[in-house]
């Protein structure tokens, strides 16, 4: 069997398996708690060195060091609606139940990445701008991205019945991941506009590596947070939907008596 | 290095530490809120278990 | 009998939130044959009539048509017809021309066949009145005039004798049998029994919702 | 044909009642409202647009002839996107044969009046196509109407970027093609999909 096989193989069947609700909960038991130590481990090393490590900015001086923060959770809003449109595009296609709870459980994670984001980079631009806002194409985009994430979550609280909710939903979120570069592109054209607004300027045009490593880890860091903390939403959320079913109980059973 | 210093972040403390702070309560909010609504599902689904034994019982004798 | 027309549905089920009304639903209709649907109210006879005329798509199991699924099939779609609660009439509309209209729908345009339906089902004087004016049984003889107007196998009828006179049912029971005895099949809720209607000899039943 | 006289009548005067409420609510200076004008129309446009959304399919889903389209063998999509645009002339086409009247009022000039007018063409028919997507989303809700705003006000930014910011352009003397281009491409794309998105969100939401 060559490697292609193997390797194929391997993803369908995990694909098959995270498929059904029951197989992803016992999968996710040991996942979780590795994403969560994984995260830990690289936003503490990227905390160390960004905070104690790398030298203060020769024009921002210390308040570049929000830029850990606010470029991994920047990166992180557009990271995670691109995996939740394509959940949701996954559930649409393939009718696969677990898709939409991947779509419906990032939405919230995602609008706090953008809530974040959006914030971080106000409180930063007051010392560089000398005002907490300005309509920066950056911004503006983010800001639209929020609201995008919150009209996702109103469709999906809006139905009573649960199957109409996840199908719903998932079409917005596909609906929206056509538009948001469209948005992007007129934005940025309309502060272009809007002259005499300072641009970002983030540590020049390279940035020197030790700012990079510590960026690159707390970006790999908030990945793994956003698995951590999806998997810890999922599983609420499959135990919620199969609460009729056999091994759900059992599972709840169990855990009582062992108690 | 001097702490006094480390806090004081250059003259920018209120804005690095509001950011960093900010972040790392949203993250624990997404650590905290689940794990408590974990334990509220399992023990809603307990009580309709309890329920159920107790109405077969009552069926039964 | 290769063109022997029939509907078989296998291991159908229907979930409405936390609830399972029905599941393992088979059946199978051929020509000339009624399906009596019956069940308690919330029993899923609706989400049933539903899931088969093809508006909701089917959770587990499948509807052929054919052999051929019936998801997405246009020769399918296109011998269905579905009269619901809901008529499909348009308020603004006359009888005539909400008729009209699904006919050209079906790319038919044929004036005389509009009369003769309506004829059929004696509403013929209400031709010319907006369907917002009509009593709830001329409504109900006008929705069932839209079966007339092509050339239909399978109806599916949720409920077809409901708020009509004795006249009315008659007359519907009438038109069933025509068609079932022409080839036509019949899918249908009814609340009561059938067993004293003329559709009683054709007529199969399909017990939903026995706990 | 009209039957329903009301239903066309309402968004123009809804759209020309916005559009009036600013002159009320800015500082009078024959200037600022001249600036501003182009821009007002358009908010005014869309949210015009925005309201007639509601009663796209209420009607239709109401009396069950929307399910009957759903189980007719021709393609949904395809009634999506003729039922889109005869929605659009009976909200869209009206209000932009009416804006260079809200325009004169503004005191705009006549070279903009003319930009205003294309950009409407162009823009409004993706409002209605796109807008239909969250009509179809929300049209077995009870009170869909704020959630219909949410979901679509977002995707609505583009097109009212492009269409109010030709005016900026012409303002200051400069070229608007571009900006007719990314219009016009926006509604191809528009044409091509919305219907799509909008015969399976229907399929979604009916059941």
């Amino acid at each position: 069997m060559n490697p292609i096989t193997i390797i194929w193989n391997f993803l369908s069947n995990t694909y098959h398996r995270l498929g059904s609700p029951r197989e992803f909960y016992t999968i996710s038991r040991y996942t979780t708690p590795v994403f969560g130590a994984l995260f830990l481990v690289l936003s503490l090393i990227g905390t160390y060195f960004g905070l104690f490590v790398a030298p203060a900015d020769y024009q921002q001086g210390d308040s570049f060091r929000i830029l850990f923060v606010h470029v991994p959770v920047a990166w992180m809003s557009l990271f995670v609606y691109v995996v939740m449109a394509t959940a949701g595009a996954i559930g649409l296609i393939w009718r696969m139940k677990m898709a939409f709870v991947v779509t419906i459980c990032s939405a919230p994670i995602g609008a706090a990445f953008t809530a974040l984001a959006l914030m971080t980079g106000s409180i930063w631009g007051k010392p560089i701008w000398g005002t907490y806002w300005v309509w920066d194409a950056r911004l503006t985009s983010e800001l639209i991205l929020l609201f995008l994430y919150f009209g996702i979550m109103a469709v999906y609280y809006a139905f009573e019945d649960r199957k109409t909710a996840e199908k719903a939903t998932a079409l917005l979120s596909v609906v929206g991941v056509v538009i948001v570069p469209i948005i992007h592109y007129s934005v940025e054209w309309w502060s272009s506009l809007h002259q005499g607004v300072t641009v970002f300027a983030e540590g020049g045009p390279k940035m020197p590596p030790e700012m990079l490593l510590p960026l690159a880890f707390m970006a790999f860091g908030f990945m793994f947070f956003y698995g951590y903390a999806l998997f810890l939403s999922m599983q609420n959320k499959v135990l919620d939907n199969e609460r009729k079913s056999g091994w759900v109980r059992a599972l709840v059973n169990n855990k009582e008596q062992q108690s | 290095m001097n702490w006094s210093e480390f806090f004081y972040m250059g003259g920018y403390a209120f804005e690095v530490w509001t950011s960093w702070g900010l972040t790392l309560l949203v993250l624990l909010y997404f650590v905290i809120m689940p794990k408590q609504r974990n334990a509220k599902i399992k023990s809603q689904i307990q009580r309709q278990i309890n329920r159920e034994q107790r109405d077969q019982g009552k069926t039964d004798s | 009998m290769p063109n022997l027309k029939v509907i078989s549905a296998n291991n159908l089920s229907c979930v409405r939130g936390d609830n399972l009304l029905f599941e393992g639903v088979s059946f199978d209709v051929s020509e000339g044959q009624c399906l009596h649907v019956t069940g308690p109210n919330g029993c899923g006879k609706t989400s049933l009539l539903r899931l088969i005329s093809g508006i909701n798509q089917t959770e587990t199991g499948c509807i052929k048509w054919q052999g051929a699924n019936t998801n997405d099939n246009s020769l399918f779609l296109s011998e269905c017809a579905y009269i619901a609660h809901k008529e499909g009439l348009k308020n603004e509309l006359t009888a005539i021309e909400n008729l009209r209209y699904y006919q050209q729908l079906d790319g038919i345009n044929d004036e005389l066949a509009l009369d003769d339906t309506l004829a059929k089902l004696k509403i013929l004087k209400c031709a010319d009145l907006l369907a917002q004016q009509l009593s709830f049984g001329q409504r109900r003889r006008l929705s069932f005039a839209r079966l007339l107007i092509a050339e239909f196998s399978l109806w599916v009828l949720d409920e077809p004798f409901t708020g009509i006179d004795t006249d009315g049912r008659e007359l519907m029971e009438s038109l069933c049998v025509n068609h079932l005895k022409s080839g036509g099949l019949i899918i249908m809720t009814h609340h009561q029994t059938l067993l004293d209607s003329p559709l009683n000899q054709y007529r199969s039943e399909l017990q939903l919702g026995q706990a | 044909m009209f039957r329903n006289t009301s239903s066309l009548i309402q968004p123009l005067v809804f759209f020309i009642i916005i559009a009036l409420l600013f002159p009320f609510s800015l500082p009078a200076e024959g200037l600022l409202l001249q600036r501003i004008g182009g821009g007002v129309i358009w908010v005014s446009a869309v949210l015009a647009t925005m309201l007639s959304l509601e009663s796209m399919f209420h009607s239709d889903y109401q009396d069950g002839t929307l399910e009957q389209m759903l189980i007719h063998p021709r393609s949904l999509s395809l009634a999506m996107l003729g039922k889109a645009l005869a929605h659009w002339t009976a909200t869209g086409l009206i209000l932009t044969l009416f804006s260079p009247l809200l325009c004169v009022t503004f005191n705009i000039p006549s070279e903009q009046i003319w930009v205003l007018f294309t950009g409407l063409l162009l823009g409004t028919p993706s409002l209605t196509l796109i807008g239909a997507i969250g009509a179809a989303l929300t049209v077995t809700l009870r009170r869909g109407g704020v959630l219909i705003a949410i979901i679509i006000l977002p995707l609505y930014i583009p097109i009212l970027i492009f269409g109010a910011g030709m005016l900026t352009q012409v303002a200051q003397g400069l070229e608007v093609t571009s900006q007719l281009y990314a219009l016009a491409a926006i509604l191809a794309l528009s044409i091509t999909l919305a219907p799509f998105a909008i015969a399976g969100a229907l399929r979604i939401t009916i059941n």
